[in-house]
């Protein structure tokens, strides 16, 4: 069932998301962790450019590490949906493969 | 399921060997396998013990050492990456004339082919870097 | 500690967790306030996420340390500037940023903000007019 | 070593030299290679910046380790993949790149390019079609 | 005389030299190292905006990380100067502050 | 003129600690004073001296120490940054508990404070890191 693919930068400071999110295939996840979660947040200066380039994927956003930083649940773009470790694990498991964007 | 986990990050300065602890942690309360956590580049430096955190904070290597003992974890350290940084066991101090060592209970030092092995080995192999 | 009193600026410009050092950052500041030098904090790019406030940190196991920029007035440093143009960018407004203050020993002891909201034009200014720039 | 042969991709989109990711992950490589696997490499976004020739390290005092590719026909890894996008945006083209050759056994040993130009979207290909995923 | 800012981040990855660049002041000078030095290339997706945004401070190279990289150094953008280690070490010492881009 | 130079990243990992080498070396060489080299972050692993790269390879530990043998220079390592990473001297072993140290000839374990003194004293304060 296609690649789990994590991003664990933030869109803000690098291109990483941006580079992920031009190699993904329909049916694909995208998972965002660590400093990653803030791509997962809706009316910033990318989140226009990231939600057209990632219609055709799964987006995901690790709970933890958006209240680690204080994001409220509120602020996350439509559609993107908040997994705890073990959703992280379960993502892992149905999809065919990893690839983690570093 | 297998899982192989690589850590590439040091201690503390990114959070990636955490991130890796608590997806490891979560895999395995799921009844998952972790096949080997594999430590290289700045993540052989997980494997020290000589680090003393402040004592509000979490103690990385203790952590891994004893999710290493409870799930009897192959928790490897790469021996090139751990050269160039100044991890070493008693035997690898010995041999290169060094005269202290200061790998943690729990972890080995091995070749980079153990790293090829588990994602031969593994079902999904999933790295946490920067 | 010395008779030389020197502008300081500790430049952040990173999110807090992913790596450390936003909380080393902090380290230094907390140290460098017993020299007396005349400090100011920069918080711009990804760096303003820092002062984010209901951070929660539980879950993830790391140390939370936001609670400390609350507690710079005691030592008095009270000068965290934040650009405003860092903050619209990531949709963010001071109402999403922790009430940081101090009292002001000069107005009576009166409660005041230490976040000062500047433009990039004026960041510049700021980072122009120093004479140690720390980055983080 | 094992008899199950698994596609192994190497994805290395970083420059050399300011890191050792690009230095560590042609170790990893070199070692792989002796475990008889399907192996191919990506070099995407500044990885591309990994295979510029001239390379002289001497006044930084790093080692030089862009020779290491040339080699990796030895070890029978050949399939290098390029994007085409990542040289395009850096200003680069082939011509800025070493001559990574192999020979072809499969044809009298003939001497053929490693490197194999491909867009993103042949990019997302390779990545999709992988067993294992190694990024660096 | 002005402040010499670093930045050791290549721009095609990271957002960094755009960030120096919109703080510096007429008189400034901005000295690329590292992986930086790919910020002083012309000829690339982002070199134009570069040359914009830097139009009005004095950009240097460090010659030694340019060259450990294979950037031939015909491709470096009009008016960026290269410098050897002791050039980065006379900039340092003729500005009035040094303020690292990390 | 006086430089304090900070160095943040560990060694090998990334360029910092050899740019920073490289920059210390020049400006030694022009004639200049560098007050103290002030090691924080990852940067306290460039002291650790049981680092043992390819012999092909620059020894950066070991650099150091030569060039601050020859011009003695004031080499400190953050004593909070390197507690939490595992590089120890002696006394911090003994005070510890720990059963071994790593410190490099040359280095020595010291406060944050020595950081700010550092920019209070030297004209130019410049860091390598990431």
């Amino acid at each position: 069932m296609g690649t789990l693919h994590t991003v664990n930068k933030s869109p803000f400071q690098n291109q990483t998301l941006l580079s992920c999110l031009g190699h993904t295939h329909e049916g694909d996840a995208v998972l965002m962790i660590e400093d990653g979660v803030y791509g997962a947040v809706t009316g910033t200066a990318i989140s226009e450019a990231l939600s057209k380039m990632g219609s055709d994927v799964s987006l995901y956003v690790l709970g933890a590490d958006l209240a680690a930083r204080g994001i409220d649940a509120g602020r996350m773009a439509e559609g993107v949906i908040s997994v705890d470790y073990e959703g992280f694990v379960d993502l892992s498991a149905t999809h065919d493969r990893v690839q983690n964007w570093l | 399921m297998k899982f192989g986990i690589v850590v590439s990050e040091g201690p503390y300065q990114h959070q990636a060997s955490d991130s890796a602890y608590n997806f490891v942690k979560a895999a395995l309360a799921k009844g998952h396998e972790v096949s080997r956590v594999f430590f290289y580049h700045d993540g052989v430096n997980v494997g020290t013990r000589l680090s003393i955190p402040p004592q509000d904070d979490r103690q990385i290597q203790e952590q891994w050492t004893a999710l290493g003992k409870e799930h009897d974890l192959d928790l490897v350290i790469c021996i090139a990456a751990a050269q160039r940084r100044g991890l070493l066991d008693e035997n690898e101090a010995k041999r290169q004339g060094k005269d202290a060592d200061n790998i943690a209970e729990g972890f080995r030092i091995s070749g980079l082919g153990q790293l090829i092995e588990m994602g031969i080995q593994a079902d999904r192999t999933i790295t946490f870097g920067d | 500690m010395s008779e030389t009193i020197k502008k300081f600026l500790y430049v952040n410009r990173k999110a807090p967790y992913g790596t450390i050092y936003a909380q080393e950052s902090l380290e230094v500041v907390l140290i460098g306030a017993a020299f007396d030098q005349d400090v100011s904090l920069a918080f711009l790019d990804d760096g303003v996420f820092q002062l984010t406030k209901g951070q929660d940190t539980k879950e993830i196991g790391l140390k939370n340390f936001s609670a400390t920029y609350r507690a710079l007035g005691d030592y008095e440093v009270t000068k965290l500037y934040v650009e405003k143009e860092s903050l619209e960018e990531r949709g963010l407004t001071l109402d999403d940023l922790q009430n940081i203050e101090y009292e002001d020993e000069d107005d009576d002891y009166a409660e005041k903000s230490s976040i000062r909201l500047i433009s990039r034009a004026e960041m510049a200014e700021v980072m122009a007019d120093q004479d140690v720039v720390l980055s983080f």
